[in-house]
């Protein structure tokens, strides 16, 4: 009965697992007059306890996983983690470098992708709108964390840190 | 009967006034806000969330201070003693700094000094206004007070100490240094999740209304002039949180402190004289 | 059980038993007079005492305390030539004496059950502690004798003895730091005795008697001294600031001692006195003493936030609390002396309490400071409900301390019409009680912070250690009941929000805890220790050297307007 | 007596910061007494894909990512150095239009932090104030480029779009606007009681202290230290645009609000100048062969000194990118900046550094 | 402050300056990079849009049922990645095509959802190409 | 932009007599692996107000050797070094590892015997 609700009242908390700034800038504008996110009811709480939504931008670096999964851990259920900007999605630019993990969904499940680099605020708005239908569907099941460290590289699978990098074109290139 | 149901609906008020201002500041900083109702919807979304808690005593200690402060609200619906309401309100903060101070988390102990200090500040000028009421009146009780004249005047200079109150409750720039978002993440409440924060949350409400009862005691027992201070003290309250930063603990205490004590004291020994 | 423990007990509940008969035998006033025998042995114990003194003084060398015995000696002489030809009876029990006596025998008897425990887990002789044990009885005949006596020579001589009782009780120990601060306790309260004797003079000079009750029904507005330099008395006596120092330095003594001399007994003297005065002060005299006082009670607390030593913090607040007391009698209206005399009563349990405790820590926990105290809900979950129940009593309602500090601005308020000055009094007032309760609950505080994993640590405390902390809880919960029959607060004000308070969070605990999951506290996403430590308020120097001259001059004025 | 420090930890997650980094302050109540700081939450390797993974005409748009807000500092900063090694000389028009981003840039990069550090501070009218104008200059960013933030502008030769007369007043537009309500910051910044006591006097760092510790931008002309990479390097033609360089002498958090000010209306001038003066001519030259030799670059950003050092063996791998950002040499100083401060007052100090880890770590 | 006072205060009775957002949407620009579309019929295959992506987010894969383009000799066929691209345009500014074979709109991409799996589809395609 | 060869031993005494803190600004340390397993050690400087006036001071070095600190003469220095430890794995004086890099990482990522 409360569900409905959800929708209404989404507060956010941001992480920023390594990115360029570029997305997290965005963040702020569409806080900011222009687009105002609070119209949705959003409010940056800064506080993972009492958030819904977790905007995480960058492709994840070492040194910040632990603390994604511990700041994931920390939002009561439910909760909707929305990937915030190309690299965070699917590591962008920054896919296969070596201090990082290729995308936000190798740690913990992601609901919401918004591309660009950088996004805009108004593809930010559309990814929380989207992540508010996610939200009233949600049960209140906890989501685990997929993985914690390098405990398994392999996920559904696939290999997330490949031994070689893979280089694009490389092969039959030489000049 | 009315009064029971003013107890009863005064967090529900609180809630409206609340929605009310978030909207009057987003205006007031050029953008659109959340609807009126936003304060609702964010308590029923809390109420449906995950149960977190740290520890019980925290918990309890933070459904206390909601209690307490309801009951402060009651209390001056009901018309009870001045003082004695006070007293019940410092009550309902040590809750809060008690239950600040239970987690063993840093930036929940900054707040809950802050409060502590904060507390330093206002409870005297809060309480010389008791005292203010009582010269005027002859009584502490409130619901004496609210059947005589409009005290504004004689009050006036507790009434602006009491202005410089206001911010701090409602923590409110420059006055909101006990929460202070920025630095320690919201002081007190930062450990209270779902509906655990729900109380906090409403408690918030009612501290709107505590304030605004306060500010109606003023009026005595009139009532145009009650609306009139009501609009006038929410319009400034906003303005003046639109247009300053928060100050830091050290000036808060020294300005409330130093401008409420004199404005209070000159006040009282005006009122000997007469 | 050893003998000597059972009599011990034996004969507090005696003595117990018969302060509660007396306050429902003899309701109305009781008056004795005392044989000649009497007048010339105490005489001949005062010379003897002086005598101690000064020798004590040539000992240690000590200048301050041969000064002051010398004076006295001059003086006592300069009364014994003086002979006042209006006389009273020597011994008069009034209310105030009733409940003092309530004080004196309950409390300090249960302290002393206490301090036999204590006294066994030092390594003094079989003899000492045995005279330590005697001493305490002493002292509570000297404490019994002195509020029942009206003859202010007999009250100069059980002055003086209490000031022996201290002198010696701080310096029991025996060590340099004791001997010390004994004899600073010495010195100090030794002008008491020399206020005391300047009254005595001016009292026969002027009024040509030595009794309170004459003194106070003949005094005239326009000439005072006597009771102003019986004011200063009780100033000293009270530890009011500037003579803080000695009942601060009088914590090195063994944690009883602190207790029943220091905080719950003695220093109530002050406010006694105080009381017996209030009748013959006028305005002038009243106004200052309620100014001196609340701001002794605001100075005090203020004081007190700087400190970490748990037993000076109470000190502390036993200072200013009685300046508060001090103040309340001296406004003197019917609700500011029922506020008074419930602050005594309240101030002496709930202290008492608290020293317990100190004492529980020191022994058990070897504990001194407030900074090492948290985590100690996990220790001794006991120990901590009873520091909590303590500081609780002296702020929070339902407890007398909140009803009398409540009282306390009512009658301030009240008086303002009279005298606009006592705006100043209520702004001590105001001020000074919100820095007891920030006071308290820093402390309080400290103690709630856990320390999630030292479980095990749980320490067992002995018996007679928590059987007298019970037994004040037990007087605590008593004194709320009589002030509730007494219908100080109304019922609609007490009881729902009590039952709320306490109800309907417990209520909400059992209904959402057992859904609910626990997390770990908020680190930024970090996952490393963090370091709590209490927050603490320093003073300059030069704060206290104000608030010190601050408070002389207060003194000084008093005795300055009163002879002008 | 037992310890009485507290340590207040802030970040990697904290409200107050945009980005990863932790800082631990040990402080006795709020006064900090030592600082310990982890920059390192967002190294992602990029130097060393520079080496191995991208060949070097397309690492302009990888390094533009080491940083989003002055990612144009960055890819012009790799894009003179390739174009250093390679020879290319590029035209006059280009050379114009590469200033005008810049400082259209570093506006909107000002404007941010000043934004941020009102917010800080707790000001949050002042924050949406000149976040909603700063959309100003972020429309004619996106007009000019095609996008808010990462404007991929430069290619090594020259730029990829020419700026159009609808577009030059469109600029001349919105900069007046700008320019207009950079005033009235100025007044806010110099008048209000409660930004006084917050921002005069907090976090200063002495002009010794700014030569010691090596500071650079902003942080050092608030301090009185005449160093703009502006003034010092002659690839570009900013004294011809109209560059003065801005200094103040407080040091402190309001003196460095000020020079941001100042460096907004400097800036805004210059743009003027460019569209109002643009050369006709192409806007692209194209480069020949592959970089080879080594070459050091360096740049102004928002934040200070860029400073890029390329080695080419004429393949299209290079052998050595190494980029050294402002905030990464500024640490030392911030560091002793908060030394004594209070801990409320650290976001604002934090913000008004105007620190950017994506680059420190890279 | 005064000003500050006296802007809000104003502010109360101006339109704000929200573009509500998903109500009313906001014309993109001519000029706006988004996403990068292309034009099987006109591609030749080169993949010099492959080779100048920075984060590789044009792949070309070998295809059971390539299509009918006979430029298309090693029955490849193209993937773009909108999650992965930077919208930088330089696939665009190497293909020798321009607007036919490849070229940059100014959509906006959409947001994708966990069922869309953008980054492990993506996972499959790399190892695919890698292993041809 | 001029480059001065000094070797690891001199470096100090070299940077000390060259560096006035108010004249020239340190701008990093800088590594640049070459061939043979030899690393290039850079210490740049710009001196303030000048136009286009960088000086380079670089020594050549074994990854084994023990690179000497300049941290005492440049407090700013400290950060640079640690990045040289980090990025080439190499040992300079007085300075820990762990700037950027977690255990777990690539680690010495920059260094000669890369690829
Ligand atoms: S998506 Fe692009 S702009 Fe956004 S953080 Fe990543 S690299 Fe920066
Ligand atoms: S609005 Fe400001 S304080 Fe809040 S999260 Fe964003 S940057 Fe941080
Ligand atoms: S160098 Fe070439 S292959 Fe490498 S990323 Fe750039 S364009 Fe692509
Ligand atoms: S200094 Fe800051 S804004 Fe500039 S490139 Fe570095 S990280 Fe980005
Ligand atoms: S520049 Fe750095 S500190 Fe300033 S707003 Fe951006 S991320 Fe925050
Ligand atoms: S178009 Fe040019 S580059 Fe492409 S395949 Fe044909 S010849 Fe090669
Ligand atoms: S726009 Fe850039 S990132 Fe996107 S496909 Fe083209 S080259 Fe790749
Ligand atoms: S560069 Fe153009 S023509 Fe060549 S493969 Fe790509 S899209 Fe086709």
């Amino acid at each position: 009965m409360y569900e409905k609700y959800r929708k209404k009242s989404p507060w956010i908390l941001h992480y920023n697992a390594g990115s360029c700034n570029g997305c997290d800038i965005e963040i702020l504008a569409a806080l900011a007059p222009k687009y105002d996110l609070e119209r949705f009811g959003v409010i940056n709480t800064g506080n993972p306890k009492q958030s819904d939504i977790f905007l995480i931008t960058g492709p994840v670096t070492l040194r910040s996983r632990e603390r994604i999964v511990e700041l994931y851990t920390q939002i009561p259920e439910p909760k909707v983690v929305v990937a915030v900007g190309s690299c965070s999605c699917t590591g962008g630019v920054f896919r296969d470098m070596y201090n990082v993990e290729d995308g936000v969904d190798r740690y913990i499940p992601v609901d919401v992708y918004i591309p660009g680099c950088a996004v805009s605020p108004e593809l930010i708005i559309d990814g929380v709108v989207k992540g508010l239908d996610i939200l009233e569907q949600k049960t209140k099941e906890m989501e685990k964390p997929f993985k914690l460290f390098q405990e398994a590289t392999t996920k559904d699978g696939i290999t997330s840190r490949r031994e070689t990098p893979l280089r694009v074109g490389e092969d039959n290139e030489k000049n | 009967m009315i009064e029971m149901l003013l107890i009863l609906f005064a967090p529900l008020i609180g809630g409206l006034l609340y929605g009310f201002e978030r909207i009057v500041r987003a205006r007031m900083q050029n953008r659109q806000g959340p609807p009126l109702l936003q304060p609702f919807y964010d308590m029923y979304k809390l109420i449906d969330k995950q149960a977190f808690i740290v520890n019980p005593y925290h918990s309890i200690l933070g459904i206390m201070h909601f209690v307490t402060l309801w009951i402060v609200v009651a209390f001056i619906i009901l018309g009870q003693n001045l003082l004695y309401v006070i007293f019940l309100h410092l009550l309902s903060t040590i809750f809060i700094i008690l239950a600040g101070f239970s987690v063993k988390s840093i930036y929940s102990h900054i707040g809950a000094n802050r409060e502590l200090l904060a507390m330093l500040a206002y409870e005297p000028i809060l309480i010389m206004m008791a005292v203010g009421f009582f010269m005027l009146n002859g009584s502490f009780d409130i619901s004496i007070i609210r059947e005589k004249e409009a005290s504004l005047f004689p009050l006036f200079l507790l009434f602006l100490a009491y202005l410089t109150v206001i911010p701090i409750k409602l923590k409110k720039s420059p006055f909101d240094a006990t929460e202070a978002h920025q630095e320690i993440v919201g002081g007190v409440e930062i450990e209270f999740s779902g509906v655990f924060f729900e109380f906090l949350y409403m408690a918030k409400w009612l501290e709107y209304i505590f304030v605004y009862l306060l500010l109606f005691l003023f009026a005595g027992n009139n009532i145009l002039l009650a609306t009139a201070l009501f609009l006038i003290v929410f319009l400034l309250l906003n303005l003046i949180d639109n247009a300053t930063a928060r100050i830091k603990m050290n000036h808060l205490i020294k300005i409330v402190l130093g401008v409420g004590i004199t404005l209070g004291m000159c006040n009282l020994l005006g009122l000997s004289y007469v | 059980m050893r003998l000597k423990n059972l009599s011990v007990i034996a004969f507090v509940m005696v003595l117990s038993a018969l302060s509660l008969g007396n306050i429902f035998a003899y309701g109305v006033p009781f008056e004795m007079n005392l044989p000649d025998v009497f007048h010339n042995l105490f005489i001949f114990l005062d010379a003897v005492v002086l005598l101690y003194f000064l020798w004590q003084g040539i000992l240690f060398k000590h200048s301050y305390v041969i000064l002051f015995a010398l004076v006295q000696m001059l003086l006592y002489g300069a009364v014994m030539l003086l002979s006042p030809s209006v006389v009273s009876s020597d011994i008069l029990v009034d209310n105030i004496s009733s409940v003092m006596y309530l004080v004196i025998n309950i409390v300090g008897g249960i302290i002393i059950v206490f301090a036999l425990e204590y006294i066994e887990s030092e390594t003094f002789t079989r003899v000492r502690k045995n005279s330590f044990i005697a001493m305490l009885f002493f002292f509570l005949a000297v404490m019994n004798f002195i509020v029942s006596t009206n003859n202010i020579e007999i009250f100069f001589l059980l002055f003086e003895l209490t000031t022996l009782c201290s002198y010696v009780l701080i310096g029991y120990r025996g060590d340099e730091l004791s001997k010390k601060n004994a004899l600073q306790a010495l010195w100090m309260n030794q002008i008491g005795g020399v206020a005391i004797l300047m009254a005595l003079i001016f009292s026969i000079l002027q009024y040509d008697t030595i009794y309170f009750d004459v003194l106070i029904t003949n005094s005239e507005p326009l000439y005072l001294l006597p009771i102003v330099f019986l004011v200063l008395a009780a100033f000293v006596k009270g530890a009011s600031i500037p003579f803080e120092n000695w009942l601060l330095g009088a914590m090195v003594a063994p944690t009883p001692v602190s207790a029943i001399l220091h905080s719950a007994t003695m220093v109530k003297i002050a406010p006694f006195l105080m009381l017996k005065l209030f009748p013959a002060m006028s305005g002038f005299v009243s106004l200052t003493v309620t100014l001196i006082g609340t701001f002794v009670f605001f100075s005090a607390s203020l004081l007190a936030l700087s400190k970490d030593y748990f037993k000076e913090i109470l000190g502390l607040s036993t200072i200013a609390l009685l300046g508060l007391m001090m103040a309340l009698a001296a406004i003197g209206t019917p609700e500011a002396i029922t506020a008074c005399l419930v602050l005594i009563v309240f101030h002496a349990i709930s202290k008492a309490l608290l020293f317990l405790q100190a004492g529980i820590l020191e022994k058990s926990f070897h504990l001194k400071y407030v900074d090492d105290i948290d985590g100690l809900v996990n220790r001794s979950p006991l120990v901590v409900f009873f520091i909590i129940i303590g500081f609780a009593s002296l702020t929070l309602p339902p407890f007398g301390a909140f009803i009398a500090k409540f009282m306390a601005i009512e009658s301030i308020a009240g008086e303002i019409h009279n005298n606009p000055l006592y705006v100043f009094a209520l702004i001590f007032l105001a001020l000074g009680s919100v820095f007891l309760t920030l006071l308290y609950f820093k402390v309080m505080t400290k103690l709630f912070a856990k320390e999630a994993d030292n479980k095990s640590q749980y320490v067992k405390i002995s018996k007679y250690y928590t059987i007298p902390s019970f037994l004040l809880l037990a007087l605590l919960v008593i004194g709320v009941y009589i002030s509730f029959e007494r219908e100080f607060l109304s019922s609609l004000e007490l009881v729902v929000p009590l039952l709320l308070i306490a109800v309907v969070p417990l209520l909400f605990a059992t209904l959402l805890f057992q859904k609910a999951d626990r997390v770990k506290e908020y680190n930024c996403g970090e996952k490393d220790e963090i370091q709590l430590s209490m927050y603490y308020f320093h003073m300059p120097r030069n704060v206290q050297l104000t608030i010190s001259v601050l408070a002389t001059l207060g003194m000084w004025i008093l005795v300055l307007g009163v002879l002008l | 007596m037992s310890k009485k420090t507290i340590n207040i930890p802030i970040g990697s997650q904290h409200i107050a910061l945009l980005e990863p980094v932790r800082f631990k302050f040990e402080c006795e109540n709020e006064k900090i007494i030592t600082v310990d700081s982890d920059v390192g939450f967002v190294h992602r390797g990029i130097e060393r894909a520079c080496t191995t993974k991208f060949k070097f005409d397309g690492i302009g748009y990888v390094v533009a990512r080491v940083c989003g807000l002055c990612a144009i500092t960055h890819s012009l900063s790799y894009t003179v150095a390739i174009e250093k090694l390679l020879g290319t000389e590029i035209s006059v028009k280009a050379k114009y239009l590469r200033i005008l981003l810049l400082e259209l840039d570093r506006i909107h990069s000002h404007m941010l932090c000043l934004s941020h550090t009102c917010e800080s501070a707790g000001f949050e009218a002042m924050f949406m104030r000149i976040m909603g104008d700063r959309e100003l200059v972020m429309e004619i960013q996106e007009l000019l480029t095609g996008n808010r933030i990462q404007f991929d502008y430069i290619s090594i030769g020259g730029v990829n779009r020419d700026l159009s007369s609808e577009i030059a007043q469109k600029i001349r537009q919105n900069l007046y606007e700008v320019k207009q309500r950079a005033l009235g910051y100025r007044e806010e910044f110099t008048n209000n009681w409660s930004l006084s006591l917050k921002f005069k006097g907090i976090g200063a760092l002495s002009l010794d202290d700014a030569y010691r510790f090596n500071a650079i931008g902003p942080l050092a002309r608030a301090s009185g230290l005449h160093v703009d990479v502006r003034n010092e390097i002659n690839y570009l033609p900013f004294s011809e645009v109209g560059f003065v360089m801005q200094t103040h002498k407080a040091g402190d958090i309001n003196a460095r609000n000020l020079i941001r000010l100042d460096e907004i209306q400097n800036s805004i001038k210059m743009c003027e100048n460019i569209v109002n003066g643009l050369p006709e001519g192409d806007i692209f030259t194209k480069p020949k062969g592959k970089p080879n030799g080594e070459a050091l670059v360096r740049f102004e950003a928002p934040r200070g000194e860029l400073m890029y050092y390329v080695k080419g063996n004429a393949t299209a791998m290079l052998e050595r990118v190494r980029i050294k950002t402002p905030t990464f040499s500024s640490i030392p100083a911030f560091s002793h900046i908060f030394v004594g401060e209070d801990y409320a007052d650290v976001p604002a100090i934090l913000a008004s550094f105007d620190p950017c880890l994506s680059c420190t770590a890279k | 402050m005064i000003q500050s006072l006296i802007k809000a205060f104003t502010n109360l009775f101006k339109k704000p300056q929200t573009i509500d957002y998903p109500l009313t949407p906001i014309a993109k620009d001519k000029e706006y990079r988004g996403l990068i579309e292309y034009g099987e019929e006109s591609c030749i295959y080169c993949l010099k849009c492959e080779k100048a992506c920075p984060p590789g987010a044009i792949l070309f894969v070998k295809t059971e049922n390539p299509s009918a383009n006979e430029k298309n000799k090693k029955a490849l066929e193209y993937n773009y990645n909108p999650y992965l691209c930077i919208y930088c345009g330089e696939c665009v500014r190497a293909c020798p095509k321009p607007e036919e074979a490849l070229w940059q709109s100014n959509k906006k991409p959409s947001v994708a959802t966990k069922e869309d799996k953008v980054n492990d589809n993506w996972f499959v395609l790399e190892r695919l190409k890698k292993e041809s | 932009m001029r480059k001065i060869e000094v070797t690891l031993e001199n470096v100090r005494e070299e940077i000390q007599s060259f560096y006035e803190y108010n004249k020239w600004h340190f701008l990093t340390i800088n590594g640049v692996a070459l061939a043979d397993n030899i690393l290039e050690v850079q210490w740049i400087f710009s001196k303030y107000e000048a136009m286009d006036e960088v000086i380079i001071f670089f020594a050549h070095a074994k990854y084994a050797d023990l690179i000497p600190s300049v941290a005492d003469i440049i407090p700013s220095a400290i950060i640079s070094q640690r990045e040289l430890v980090d990025m080439f794995g190499v040992v300079v004086e007085g300075s820990e590892k762990g700037l950027y890099l977690d255990e777990d990482s690539l680690q010495a990522p920059l260094s000669g015997c890369r690829i």
